[in-house]
């Protein structure tokens, strides 16, 4: 799932465009809301509260040795060092979690400035900004993964940076449809009527009218993020070892799937149900979005 | 060891049969030189292919293959070798003194020296002077010749060889072979040993991934596998379908200190981190006890490996000490580590637990197996490496003397050189011995390796396969020696 | 509509040149010298230079990437750097069975998320839908090495030992001579490929069947069938056919996991074996052949928009 | 059998709920004789349409069914209560016995098959007993359209707006059904093609005696074309009559409302105000979008205090005038000067001070008004921009302005989408006003809203005229606002002023013929 995602049903940008805070009142009426935002709360606590809950739960630190490897000491048994797996697992999640919101942030900033600018400038320069765009979308992102970490090396804000840039170019290609659907409308001729500046256009009158797509793409890009950073990891090019991390605690303990399923399946379903959470919020928005109530479905 | 005895195959050896095995590594780099080997289906194949003059056997005993008889002049400076009798090539042609010379002269092309070259330093000239015998003239003399010439990757081809037709003396030649993925081979009729091999044909596979190769055999897609991972010996003991092959071996996976470079050029500091070591908790946490403990020394089962010397072992208040008195009471140091060999990243994760205690931060740098035998590999200042079981001397040529390939530590300690030129051009063994005791005396008090253990070799395969036996060399699956395997009854049952 | 079509052509070709300029670029920066990763603990000097020197290493980097350029006109796609010999016959098998894998999967998928899609957005609101729609939504999250280590867990070593969990090809014999080995793979495919294409599908269905033109067709008394097939299908052709691209375009960057978790000799795997050996030419290819997919199959999207569109097709005609 | 020939269509009692069950049709009831036109009138939103497609026993996607009758006597069989069939009967009966017309043909044609086809698709799917050929090119002269083979083969978008709506009214004949529905097929048509609509429509009804069931919301279209008039009001029937005692004697409050909103051309003019030299001049303005040529040289003068009217039909180049008088046209040539002095064409190149004494209203209020911005802070920007006020000082203005357009001040932090049309307008005005411009370009400002808010937002417009003593050009396409509004007329067709004088002399006596024809065509009470 790491790149499947433009082919998300990207809202048509219905005659008002919602407000952030109207279309998440509107997607809070869908029951998957309420349920992806348990899922997903629950994973960010345990994510959050984790570090400092393990110790105090199993009495082992993240890196001590509670036994031989893959000995089902402890709660859930130890992982391929040794280590216990109860505490690795409470301890390993802010990073990704860290590291998603980051890369996701830095892909929806970049994606929507760029967006917004080919979007709005229109001519040569959307030309060529969604033309170059189009060179970054046909490279697979786990290749400009790949690459990126075999130049420069496993490093946290590397996993951000490329992460995030992969993403940019597909925020950019929604932010770039939803201002070009708003830029003809009679409000942004007025504020050029008013000689108003164009950087203030962009963040003041475009940017508030596309909100609503833009929430449904951080809606999905986190939970992309999540999947992709996991991914990542599972190929042992994500968080480095010792840090105790999800996607790095299956990769290490896939090996021993069979004898201790501990370390593996606890991240793994933190992970699903993280991911599962974050989409089931990220759908609601997008049909929030697109105009779809309650009653419309009922 | 296993609740449920599954039913070994006994009774003489039967012929016939394909053996299907699953090897670590590989890739589109794959070759069929016989000089070249660089992974381990390389290996594999190499070691079945072609055979090299004489070899290391399972009790890392050398034991003559090729040649009949290999003997060294008085001063250690001539080893003339005679050629087995009657020992044919594939294609049925007689092995001549002409082919083994031009095989040497092949390694030792200083256009395209192959891998075996650099061991080979001091070797002047191989002339044929006989029907079966070829003698080796040295530069410099060389008491442990005999153990340079027993590698596998020194195989003996026709003067004509070309890797197109690849020709030796091997229980088996090849039959297909597709970079990266799988080779086949089949029995050589030529082959000298009587009977051997049993097997009609040999399929090697190769696994990038671990998991992968474990499933292949727990779904009886391959019949034995190599390197099994440690963790997942219990749960192969203890399907009555698998045996788990173990094997002792001289394997080690040292921490390396360049002894040229701050802080490890103190030797306080390369005292006080042997010290840091929990070579037991090594053994535990990193091999899951499948290992024997190291003394910081390499070679042990070289008949000249110092066993007088002290078990060293953890002492957190003497490094503690030692760091204080060479001022460096929070020691912070970088340790490079790559997935050069199973339990090589482990290793350095569990060595970073234990130095805190010693108030000793480790950063670990993880870098892939590429970059770490990359431009910087030799000049890291602390990381780690990986050798197969070898004896002293060879092991010093390789990598403890200052012209050594591999000296990753940049050991240049003059009493020890000394010692050991003395000891490799003394023919007498007592004498030999006695200097090698003292040079490794040397590296146990002032060297740059942190030898914290010997890992054991453990392969598995499907209980209708006979003939594996546990192997010292560090090589998988009977250091690939398929010729002494064969088949049962797939059921698993004996006849 | 013969100019747009060129000028869509155009594009492409600017893109895919540009596409050709960063991977070249891209791969240069690849640290380590493919000379000592090929000999790996055994380099020694002298091999290094020698084999630095076969691999025209030591050329300036303009000429070589216009060697290269120049290759890829003549289909030559440069020399692997590990295998000595040309990149086209090391990718030659792999690729066609990465194609294997990848039509099978489509040719699954596709057929599949369209029934679900149309059916769903047919019954929206009950019961059915509800349970697609939530399954899809569900497994769309999942990254897919989790959907494969389940599969692996449920068919091939726990659960039930049925199928196995890797591929073994025998050199000369084609991935798809035993069958029962791209079982899983391919169902893995197939499972992150699905939702994608029905949730889209359901989307545009929806769309198209709330669309006046429908309604006007059911108020003249046509069948739901007839509507259906006649009506509203027609239109979900264009947004189909950009789904589904992106969705081969996805599978094929998307196998690498997969390749790699079921040993399968695919691009994939070729991929993440020569970047580890700094095998340019090899990522090169790949990288290259896996943007032009992209583009050719966005490019074949586009145009098939163009043709279904009877707006853009009939311009040639005033 | 008698009382089936003078009933076509019967409904009594008819409710329609949400899913969610909020009414939306409460009880309906009405009958339609053959030949007859009932005009089905009503606010937006009043359940029009849904009790229109309720005769074909056809409820959108979230509205069912809440009791009632609607029974239909086809042209030979029994009557039925088409509530009580099913689906597939109820099939039967669509688009044979009962057809539909739908607002907008452009959404309701489907734009991926040809025209000819959709028309003989329903003659097919009602087992047409002749040649459907034939048919289809003999329903096609009915409606007044070319019935060639190649216009058959035309899509939807190779019509225009008037085509498609009568190829809409076409299919709805073709199988000659008893009733028809039709849900405002002129909306959106300009006056000429709705008047051909309109003749259509009567024609095909009173000749093949079919039952019309017109929805519209323009009642000077009901005075033509309605025999008898039924008035909706939040899901009720509050009036039903013939249509003259409805239009004249209204009884329910809505009606009258609806009735005083309309224009009436018979109106008498508003006074000439002093002539004065122009405040601002167009000289000689052309403009083209690639080879289409929209202004082909306008020379157009509004003096201080004067309202001028720029009429013309649309697409004939009124926006795209008043826009490169406003500043937001680029690439026009020729001049557009205030009080002599030439401005620059675009308005980031104009002065503030310019900028601040020409304002531009746009032609929907549901556009011009940025959605995430409350009335009062789309209402400062000019202020912003274009004066040196500070802070306390705008917002004083800006209450002042509030004031001004009759807007409540509890209004001003409200968000566009908390308002209706009409006060959407109204603070699209006062962003206009509050800067107190010298002259006001008024794009259409009523087109997009209710006929009873239109009413009052050009009453509006005249006391702030007459108070502000600012020019204005007033562009519309409905003649029928020119006595209220305007002092002078000038005729815009293709790209060029065609007729231009005092409102007076063009409504009496129009010199061209395009004015004639217009002032013939707009329909009157
Ligand atoms: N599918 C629907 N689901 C729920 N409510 C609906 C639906 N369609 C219409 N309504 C509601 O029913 C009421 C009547 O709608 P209807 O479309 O019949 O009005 P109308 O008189 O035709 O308006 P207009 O003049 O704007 O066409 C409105 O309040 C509307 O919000
Ligand atoms: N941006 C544009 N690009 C190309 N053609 C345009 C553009 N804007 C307007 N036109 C064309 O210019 C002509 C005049 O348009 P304009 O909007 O000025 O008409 P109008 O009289 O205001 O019509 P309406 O009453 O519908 O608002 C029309 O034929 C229109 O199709
Ligand atoms: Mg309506
Ligand atoms: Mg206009």
């Amino acid at each position: 799932m790491t790149a499947v995602e433009e082919e998300r049903v990207v809202p048509a940008v219905p005659e008002t465009p919602p407000r952030a805070a109207g279309l998440i009142r509107t997607a809070w009426a869908f029951p998957q809301a309420k349920v992806g935002t348990v899922l997903a709360g629950v994973v960010v606590l345990v994510a959050l509260l984790g570090p400092w809950l393990g110790p105090i739960l199993t009495g082992h630190t993240t890196t001590d040795f509670a036994g031989k490897p893959f000995k089902p000491g402890g709660l859930m048994g130890t992982d391929g060092l040794g280590r216990d797996v109860l505490t690795r697992f409470l301890a390993g999640g802010t990073t990704l979690l860290l590291y998603a919101v980051l890369a996701t942030a830095l892909g929806i900033v970049l994606g929507a400035l760029l967006g917004m600018i080919a979007g709005y400038g229109g001519g040569w320069l959307d030309s060529l900004l969604m033309r170059g765009n189009d060179v970054l979308l046909s490279f697979p992102q786990l290749v400009i993964a790949l690459l990126a970490i075999a130049v420069i090396g496993p490093k946290g804000w590397l996993l951000v940076l490329v992460i995030g840039l992969t993403h940019a170019p597909r925020t950019a290609r929604v932010a770039r449809q939803a201002t070009v659907s708003v830029r003809n409308h009679d409000y942004i001729r007025a504020a050029e009527m008013y000689a108003v500046p164009r950087g203030r256009i962009l963040l003041r009158e475009i940017l508030p009218n596309i909100t609503g797509p833009l929430m449904v793409e951080l809606g999905l890009r986190l939970t992309y993020s999540i999947g992709y950073i996991a991914s990542l990891s599972f190929l042992g090019l994500g968080i480095q070892p010792p840090a105790a991390d999800w996607g790095l605690m299956i990769n290490e303990n896939r090996i021993a799937l069979v004898v201790q399923p501990w370390g593996v399946l606890l991240p793994v379903v933190a992970i699903a149900v993280l991911a599962v959470g974050t989409n089931l919020v990220a759908d609601s928005l997008a049909s929030a979005a697109a105009g779809r109530t309650r009653e419309d479905r009922g | 060891g296993s609740t449920v005895a599954a039913a070994v195959p006994s009774g003489p050896p039967r012929r016939g049969g394909t053996l299907r095995v699953g090897v670590t590594g590989g890739g589109a780099s794959d070759t069929l030189d016989p000089h070249i080997p660089a992974t381990n289906p390389d290996i594999a194949r190499v070691l079945n292919l072609y055979e090299p003059l004489l070899l290391r056997d399972h009790d890392y005993r050398l034991q003559m293959l090729v040649a009949e008889s290999l003997k060294s002049s008085p001063d250690a400076r001539t080893w003339t070798a005679v050629l087995r009798q009657g020992i044919r090539f594939h294609d049925g042609r007689p092995v001549t003194p002409a082919d083994v010379v031009a095989t040497f002269r092949r390694i030792t092309d200083p256009k395209d020296p192959k891998s075996g070259a650099a061991g080979l330093s001091m070797l002047g000239e191989v002339a044929a002077t006989g029907d079966r015998t070829v003698e080796f003239r040295l530069t410099s003399p060389n008491s442990g010749f005999d153990d340079l010439l027993g590698q596998y990757s020194l195989g003996i081809v026709p003067a004509d060889f070309d890797v197109k037709r690849p020709i030796g003396t091997g229980p088996f030649k090849a039959e297909t072979f597709t970079a990266g993925l799988q080779s086949t081979f089949v029995r050589n009729e030529h082959y000298w040993r009587p009977g051997e091999p049993y097997l009609d044909r040999l399929s090697l596979i190769n696994f990038a991934d671990d998991d992968a190769r474990i499933n292949a055999l727990l779904s009886s897609q391959v019949d034995a596998i190599d390197q099994v991972p440690v963790a997942l010996v219990d749960v192969l003991r203890s399907d009555p379908r698998i045996q788990v092959l173990r094997s002792e071996t001289g394997t080690w996976l040292p921490f390396t200190m360049r002894v040229d470079r701050p802080p490890f050029n103190d030797v306080r500091v390369r005292q006080a981190l042997r010290l840091v070591v929990d070579r037991e908790q090594m053994i535990n946490q990193v091999l899951s006890g499948q290992g024997r403990v190291g003394n910081d020394l390499y070679a042990p089962f070289d008949p000249a490996y110092n066993r007088q010397l002290p078990q060293r072992k953890q002492n957190i208040a003497e490094a503690k000490r030692l760091l204080a008195e060479a001022g460096k009471p929070n020691l912070d140091i970088e340790l490079v580590t790559a997935p050069i060999q199973a339990g090589a990243v482990e290793a350095a994760q569990v060595f970073q637990q234990q130095a805190k205690a010693a108030g000793v931060n480790v950063r670990i740098r993880k870098i892939d197996t590429t970059t770490f035998y990359g431009e910087n590999y030799l000049s890291w200042d602390f990381a780690q490496d990986f050798w197969y079981t070898r004896n002293y001397l060879p092991q010093v040529a390789s990598g403890a003397l200052p012209k050594a390939p591999y000296n990753e530590t940049h050991w240049n300690d003059p009493e020890f050189t000394g010692l050991v030129t003395r000891a490799s051009a003394t023919v007498d063994p007592k004498a030999r011995t006695e200097l090698l005791h003292r040079a490794q005396q040397i590296e146990y008090e002032r060297g740059g390796l942190i030898v914290w253990g010997f890992v054991d070799q453990v392969d598995a395969y499907q209980s209708y396969v006979a003939g594996f036996v546990p192997d010292r060399t560090g090589i998988s699956l009977s250091g690939y020696q398929f010729r002494q395997v064969w088949l049962g009854t797939a059921e698993g049952g004996a006849a | 509509m013969t100019r747009l079509i060129l000028k869509r052509l155009l594009v492409s070709l600017v893109v895919l040149w540009l596409v050709t300029l960063l991977v070249f670029v891209a791969t240069l920066l690849l640290p380590g010298d493919p000379a000592r990763a090929i000999l790996g603990q055994q380099a020694t000097p002298e091999r290094i230079a020698a084999l630095q020197h076969q691999l025209h290493l030591d050329e300036p980097v303009w000429q070589r990437y216009l060697s290269w350029l120049g290759g890829l006109f003549t289909g030559d796609l440069g020399t692997s750097t590990s295998t000595q010999g040309p990149v086209t016959t090391l990718l030659a098998d792999r690729v066609s069975a990465s194609l294997v894998l990848l039509v099978l999967a489509a040719v699954i998928a596709t057929p599949l998320g369209l029934a679900f899609g149309t059916w769903t957005a047919m019954r929206r609101g009950r019961a059915g839908d509800q349970v697609v729609s939530g399954v899809s939504l569900v497994i769309a999250a999942l990254p897919e090495f989790v959907i494969g280590v389940a599969l692996i867990v449920l068919f091939a070593t726990t659960v039930f030992r049925v199928l196995p969990s890797v591929t073994l090809t025998p050199p000369g014999e084609a991935v798809w001579a035993q069958p029962s080995q791209l079982v899983l793979p391919v169902l893995t495919l197939v499972l992150v490929v699905t939702p994608y294409i029905t949730r889209m599908m359901r989307a545009t269905m929806s769309e198209v069947l709330d669309s006046g033109y429908v309604e006007m067709a059911r108020l003249k008394g046509m069948r739901e069938r007839t509507v259906l097939l006649r009506h509203a299908l027609p239109h979900a052709v264009g947004p189909v056919a950009q789904v589904v691209a992106i969705q081969l375009a996805w599978l094929a960057g998307g196998v690498v996991v997969v390749e790699f978790l079921f040993r399968y000799p695919g691009i994939g795997q070729a991929l993440i074996d020569a970047v580890g050996k700094r095998d340019v030419a090899v990522v090169q290819a790949v990288t290259l052949l896996i943007a032009a997919v992209y583009i050719v199959v966005n490019l074949l999207a586009d145009v098939i928009g163009i043709l279904a569109d009877p707006q853009l097709r009939t311009e040639a005609l005033r | 059998m008698t009382t089936a020939m003078t009933k076509a269509l019967e409904v009594t009692g008819l409710a329609v709920r949400t899913t969610a069950g909020r009414p939306v049709l409460r009880s309906v009831s009405y009958e339609i004789a053959p030949g007859e036109v009932l005009a089905l009138v009503g606010e937006s939103g009043s359940g029009k349409t849904t009790a229109g497609l309720a005769a074909l026993g056809h409820f959108r996607r979230g509205l069912a069914s809440g009791g009632g009758q609607v029974v239909l006597h086809p042209r030979d069989g029994e009557p039925v209560d088409i509530l009580t069939l099913d689906d597939a009967a109820r099939r039967q009966l669509r688009g044979n016995a009962v057809a539909y017309i739908p607002q907008d043909p452009a959404l309701s044609l489907n734009p991926a098959l040809r025209v000819g086809r959709q028309i003989a698709e329903v003659l097919e799917t009602h087992g047409y007993a002749g040649a459907a050929g034939e048919r289809v090119a003999e329903v096609l002269a009915e409606v007044g359209l070319p019935s060639d083979e190649a216009y058959q083969r035309r899509y939807p978008h190779q019509l225009s707006g008037g085509q498609q709506q009568r190829v809409g009214i076409a299919m709805a004949f073709a199988c000659r059904p008893s009733v028809v529905v039709l849900d405002e097929p002129t909306t959106g048509l300009d006056v000429k093609t709705q008047a051909l609509v309109l003749e259509t429509v009567r024609q095909l009804t009173s000749e093949h005696g079919v039952a019309a069931l017109y929805i519209t919301h323009d009642l000077a279209v009901v005075a033509q074309l309605a025999d008898r008039v039924a008035v909706m009001y939040q899901g009720d029937l509050v009036e039903c009559g013939v249509a003259d005692d409805v239009l004249r004697r209204p009884k329910h409050a809505y009606t009258k409302r609806l009735l005083a909103a309309v224009p009436d051309l018979g109106a008498e003019p508003a006074a000439a105000p002093p002539p004065d030299d122009a405040v601002i001049a167009a000289r000689d303005i052309r403009m083209s979008y690639g080879q289409h040529k929209v202004l082909r040289g306008i020379d157009l003068a509004v003096t201080r205090g004067e309202s001028v009217m720029l009429l013309g039909e649309s697409g004939s180049g009124k926006t795209t005038l008043s826009q490169c008088i406003a500043g937001l046209n680029r690439g026009f040539t020729g001049t557009v000067a205030l009080e002599g002095t030439p401005l620059a064409p675009a308005a980031r190149q104009r002065s503030t001070d310019e900028l601040r004494r020409i304002q531009y209203v746009f032609q929907s209020p549901f556009s011009s008004l940025n959605p995430r911005k409350t009335i009062a802070q789309s209402i400062e920007v000019p202020l912003v921009r274009l004066t040196s006020l500070s802070r306390t000082e705008r917002r004083k203005r800006v209450a002042e302005t509030l004031d001004r357009v009759r807007l409540r001040p509890d209004l001003a932090n409200r968000l566009p989408d908390q308002l209706s049309g009409g006060e959407r307008q109204r603070a699209a005005i006062a962003r206009a006003l509050v800067t107190t411009p010298d002259v006001l370009v008024c794009d259409e400002v009523t087109s997009a809203l209710d006929v009873s808010v239109q009413a009052t937002i050009v009453e509006l417009l005249g006391e702030l005229r007459r108070e502000l003593g600012m020019a204005m050009l007033f562009v519309t396409h409905n003649i029928a606002l020119a006595p209220e509004v305007a002092d002078r007329i000038a005729v815009l067709r293709g790209g060029e002023i065609v007729e231009e004088g005092a409102v007076e002399a063009v409504l009496n006596s129009p010199s061209h013929e395009y004015t004639s024809e217009l002032l013939a065509t707009t329909p009157r009470l």
